[in-house]
């Protein structure tokens, strides 16, 4: 029995021209020649989110972004002017990595008004131009202006940096397409106050990306999010809403707010912070527009999770908080996870904590997932089930990311036939 | 404004006008195929400096090299007549390997009167020649000479070993005029040994760059010298007083005032104090042999001379000291961006606890100072390796790095041209 | 007693008496600036007199006592450059590299 | 006795004070992991009724000017969130098929 409607076509996944019923290949989970040409074919055309303006405060601050899968490393830079910058971070001379610190692999962040290279002291203002090369008379017909920091594409939308390493890739905001632009009016500029964690996964990034975009596994896996009393009343799982633009998805959810829920439903601790897995119950006041955020327009709204190609994820609560997820590939089978809870600055400690029991109670179900699915990845790299995997209708967002993902790379070796492995 | 000589080219560079001046392509640095030719052209068919006969120092004294360049692990071992001989390290009965203690990878090293394999017990004497065959009778027309350990050329000079697998010409041949105007050098007299090791994520000529040239030195390493003395450093930049290339291998000569320096007040309290820092003990060691020097180091006689360093292609530096001491440098690669780093600290034996403690601080000095340069090229070769800039501009005090990074090639094409016929 | 006589007012660092460069390297980076510090500042001064003694004996036959105070002085040379320069006790802009000593003249 | 870091009327509390006054959440979440059942019931049994009271207490302070006392006190109901995890859901101190999955939280507000 149904919860909530369907579309007309019977199902969503039938709703979404194009999609298919079929039943999944997860080879492009375990394939190292795939992970090959997702490198070219997705990371280095698509538009990649490296962090947010907040992360560059002030003319000259800058942080370095090491991208394995690009197999480079980038400095992030604000200019003279308040744009916001991309370089390749290597220094023009002999290839040095221009800006790190004690650990060349390790990523950076600090303020400067040139960046110095630590080997042989060349200088790059902060718009990437060469400025001083130590004892430049021992040269051979240099020009300087020859040699500024190798660019790399970056804009900004709604405070969010991304670049692009393709040579001259579509506008940012094309890219993103309507569903995910119609958010741009979020206020995600005060929703300052931040907890980052990461996490190197022995998983493939798509595995552990298909586990935060559907929530059929959640009943299951996360019994435990429901209290014992609530266990046994709780239904499988169905969302209100799907939507999809391009190669970007969301997925919405609808309910009570958790403060509403019997006591018995709810966990001590959440009682005693009123707070818990759906956020602080004390609402912040972000005023009544908030764009974009419920595009289907359903009742009881509780959350919206918008799932931005390739490796990023926005997903805004009903109270007044977001978090967003990377995730970036090392290897065909591993990855390293980025997670970001983003909630209004503090005034007091009751905020605090409850901010505290949120963030706490994120990390105790996402490690759930990160633990089983170092299984999911062997238990597929036995290929012991090749191409067989049924999707079901909740699992719609799984089955248009693996679709995305493969036109992309049939698009790009379409274009490049002669090989897509270096 | 330069503060020493140039040629009257112009440039050290132009003095030498094969290399040219345009941008050196380091994709010679993070390409896997072009690390395949390097090892078949060039590690394969160069005299390679293994170690120095004082760690051979009785008859069956031996070592094993585990050369993963050359994809084997070779023996090298004194005979009964005082020669120093090289050979595969694999047992001729079913190819295990025949030295090795614990570990089957590492390097051991030891004395002995014949070679018996762990395995099956057949011996080897000190020439390679097989002499026992355990249950010989079992064999099928086995004959022992025909059996014996695969030799390796190997040859001695100024008491440096060499190796090499494809033999063109003879060491002192290969190793040319400026290793004959190094000869006479008191090597023998410097036996105190200070060895050092590292594996360095990158690929082996990049560590090479950094030792070969002297223009990072103001830059990377300014905080080592107090901070007068560094701005000083970062004003003048560097300059060497003299570089010479012989084909394949090169020097650079360079100014060193710092040993005794003219103000000790530029110096570190702990220098003062114990007369010594990165040049090495301030008090020459009381041998013969250093006045005067020979005539390929110091060639341009220059009276504030410092230390010249000398690379023998491929993978070997010698680098002299003005105060009578020397180093070595051993590039080992192990893959396209990693190899192992040796150095080794040569000085006349301390008398006293006094010059043993100047001793110390040298070399504690030198580690200093290694450990930024290693540190450094992890950075150069994993943004080398995203390939967003192939081609680097040298300058004039990076002559040796063109040049290396251009017989490197000049030999790989050389080889390929041939395979092609 | 380990020290010579003249030399007791050394005996707290006597943890420092270490013979390998692994050893002495390893306990630098194990040790706070402030602990090294105080060895430096109390070991320093000392240093020419220690030379001095030692020195009254051949170097390859040490006695006991004099061949620990040249530990402790080999030890001093370690944390020379963390006092003196670095104001920390790694190298900086090295953190991963190395470089481990596999032969030395040890005293 | 050592001297109380705890405002006085959470005397009873001192005795947790030395072990899960914590200032990270990493410091908090290995000290949880090092820890017994019993352990982590005995702190929660005491800490957990006066959690109304101890942000209370704390709220009458701006965030940004906690006196030292308050400061510790909110520590402690920042260990107290982490150790409910143990006590009311899981019932053992790691996350239940968590496996040896790491999640490292590297950047967060303090207090």
């Amino acid at each position: 029995m149904a919860l909530y409607p369907k579309p007309a076509e019977g199902s969503w996944t039938e709703h979404f021209p194009g999609v298919g019923t079929g039943v999944l290949s997860y080879e492009d989970c375990i394939s190292p020649e795939f992970y090959e040409a997702e490198r070219e074919a997705i990371f280095k055309r698509a538009w990649l989110n490296v962090g947010r303006v907040e992360d560059v405060p002030r003319v000259g601050s800058y942080f370095t972004k090491e991208i394995e899968v690009a197999a480079t490393s980038l400095v992030v830079v604000r200019d003279l002017t308040g744009q916001v910058r991309a370089f390749h971070n290597i220094c023009r001379h002999r290839g040095n990595k221009l800006m790190w610190n004690d650990y060349p692999r390790a990523e950076t962040a600090g303020s400067c008004r040139a960046f110095t290279c630590k080997y042989h002291g060349w200088r790059y203002d902060l718009t990437g131009k060469l400025t001083f090369v130590q004892q430049e008379g021992e040269f051979f017909d240099l020009d300087k202006a020859d040699y500024g920091l190798v660019p790399v594409h970056c804009e900004v939308w709604a405070g969010f940096i991304f670049i692009n390493l393709a040579e001259s890739p579509e506008p940012l905001q094309v890219f993103l397409g309507a569903m995910v632009t119609d958010l741009g009016g979020y206020p995600f500029d005060a929703l300052t106050e931040r907890y980052d964690f990461t996490a190197d996964i022995r998983c493939n990034w798509k595995i552990f990306l298909d586990a935060f975009q559907e929530y059929y596994h959640v009943p299951v896996l996360h019994s435990q999010e429901a209290t014992p009393a609530a266990r046994p009343k709780m239904p499988g799982f169905e969302a209100p809403y799907y939507n999809l633009d391009g190669p970007h998805r969301m997925v919405a959810t609808s309910g009570p707010p958790r403060r509403l829920w019997p006591t018995d439903y709810q966990y001590p601790i959440e009682i005693a912070t009123r707070s818990g897995l759906f956020g602080p119950w004390n609402e912040p006041d972000l005023g009544d527009d908030l764009p974009g955020v419920n595009p289907g327009g359903i009742k009881a709204w509780q959350m919206s999770n918008f799932q931005i190609f390739p490796n990023m994820e926005i997903l805004i609560w009903q109270t007044g908080w977001y978090m967003l997820y990377r995730y970036w590939p090392t290897s065909h089978n591993t990855h390293r996870f980025e997670g970001s809870l983003f909630f209004p600055p503090a005034r007091t400690a009751s905020d605090r904590a409850a901010q505290e029991c949120a963030v706490v109670m994120f990390k105790e179900f996402a490690l759930q997932d990160a633990g089983m699915l170092v299984g999911t990845q062997q238990g597929l790299e036995s290929r012991a089930v090749r191409d067989d995997f049924p999707l079901n209708d909740q699992e719609l967002l799984v089955r248009h990311f693996h679709n995305s993902v493969a036109s992309w790379v049939d698009d790009y070796q379409r274009a490049h036939p002669v090989s897509v492995t270096r | 404004m330069p503060h020493f000589a140039k040629p009257p080219a112009g440039s050290w560079t132009q003095h030498y006008p094969e290399l040219g001046t345009a941008p050196v392509d380091y994709t010679d640095s993070v390409d896997p195929a072009f690390y395949e030719l390097e090892k078949v052209a060039i590690f394969r068919r160069s005299w390679l400096n293994v170690g120095r006969v004082e760690k051979l120092p009785r008859t069956g004294s031996y070592f094993t090299r585990e050369l993963a360049v050359l994809d084997t692990s070779l023996i090298i071992v004194k005979g009964a007549d005082g020669k120093i001989r090289a050979f595969h390290n694999v047992c001729r009965h079913r190819g295990n390997k025949l030295v090795w203690n614990d570990f089957p990878g590492e390097e051991s090293a030891g004395v002995c009167r014949q070679f018996t394999c762990k395995y099956h017990a057949w011996r080897y004497d000190l020439t390679g020649k097989l002499t026992f065959i355990q249950q010989e009778g079992e064999f099928f027309g086995v004959d022992k000479d025909q059996y014996g350990l695969k030799e390796v050329a190997c040859d001695v000079w100024e008491g440096f070993i060499f190796i090499n697998l494809e033999p063109a010409e003879s060491l002192t041949e290969y190793l040319g005029d400026l290793a004959k105007g190094i000869e006479g050098y008191p090597f023998h007299e410097m036996t105190s040994v200070y060895t050092y090791r590292a594996e360095v994520g990158s690929n082996w000529k990049l560590f090479i760059d950094a030792f070969a040239e002297f223009y990072h030195a103001p830059v990377l390493h300014h905080k080592q010298a107090v901070k007068n003395e560094a701005e000083k450093l970062v004003g003048y930049g560097f300059e060497a007083l003299h570089y010479e290339l012989s084909s394949p291998h090169s020097m650079v000569s360079s100014w060193g005032g710092m040993a005794p320096p003219k103000d000790p007040s530029m110096v570190k309290p702990i220098e003062r104090a114990l007369r010594s820092g990165l040049f090495g003990p301030w008090d020459r060691p009381a041998i013969e042999g250093l006045d005067p020097l020979p005539p390929s180091i110091n060639p341009s006689r220059s009276p504030s001379w410092g230390t010249d360093s000398f690379e023998f292609f491929p993978n070997f530096t010698l680098l002299f000291w003005a105060p009578g001491w020397y180093l070595t440098y051993n590039y080992w690669p192990t893959a396209v961006d990693r190899h192992l780093f040796e150095a080794n600290l040569y000085f006349v034996p301390a008398r006293s606890a006094r010059e043993r403690l100047a001793q110390e601080l040298a070399t504690v000095t030198f580690k200093e100072y290694a450990l930024q340069d290693g540190n450094t090229l992890e950075a150069t070769q994993s943004m080398l390796a995203s390939r967003v800039v192939s081609e680097f501009p040298l300058n004039d005090q990076e002559i040796l790095l063109r040049h290396l990074h251009k017989v490197v090639a000049d030999r790989v094409k050389e080889y390929t041209d041939a395979a092609a016929r | 007693m380990p020290l010579p006589a003249e030399f007791a007012d050394l005996e707290p660092y006597l943890a420092w008496a270490l013979p390998t460069e692994s050893e002495r390297y390893a306990r630098r980076l194990d040790s706070s600036l402030v602990e090294m510090q105080t060895f430096y500042d109390a070991a320093f001064p000392r240093l020419e007199e220690a030379i001095v003694y030692c020195d009254e004996h051949p170097y390859d036959d040490l006695p006991e006592d004099a061949r620990t105070l040249l530990r402790l002085m080999q030890s001093l040379v370690m944390v020379s450059f963390p006092v003196e320069v670095w104001k920390q006790a790694r190298v900086p802009d090295s953190g991963a590299a190395y470089l481990t000593v596999t032969a030395e003249p040890v005293v | 006795m050592t001297e109380a870091v705890l405002p006085a009327d959470f005397s009873d509390l001192e005795p947790f004070a030395a072990t899960w006054c914590l200032a990270t959440e990493a410091e908090r979440y290995a000290r949880r992991m090092a820890s017994t059942m019993a352990e982590l019931e005995a702190f929660y049994q005491a800490g957990f009724p006066r959690i109304g009271e101890a942000l209370g207490y704390c709220d009458k302070f701006p965030l940004d000017g906690l006196p030292d006392d308050a400061h510790h006190l909110l520590q402690l109901v920042h260990s107290l969130i982490m150790v409910a995890m143990c006590v009311e859901i899981w019932h053992q101190p790691n996350v239940i098929d968590g496996a040896d999955a790491v999640l490292d939280r590297v950047a967060e507000p303090l207090p």
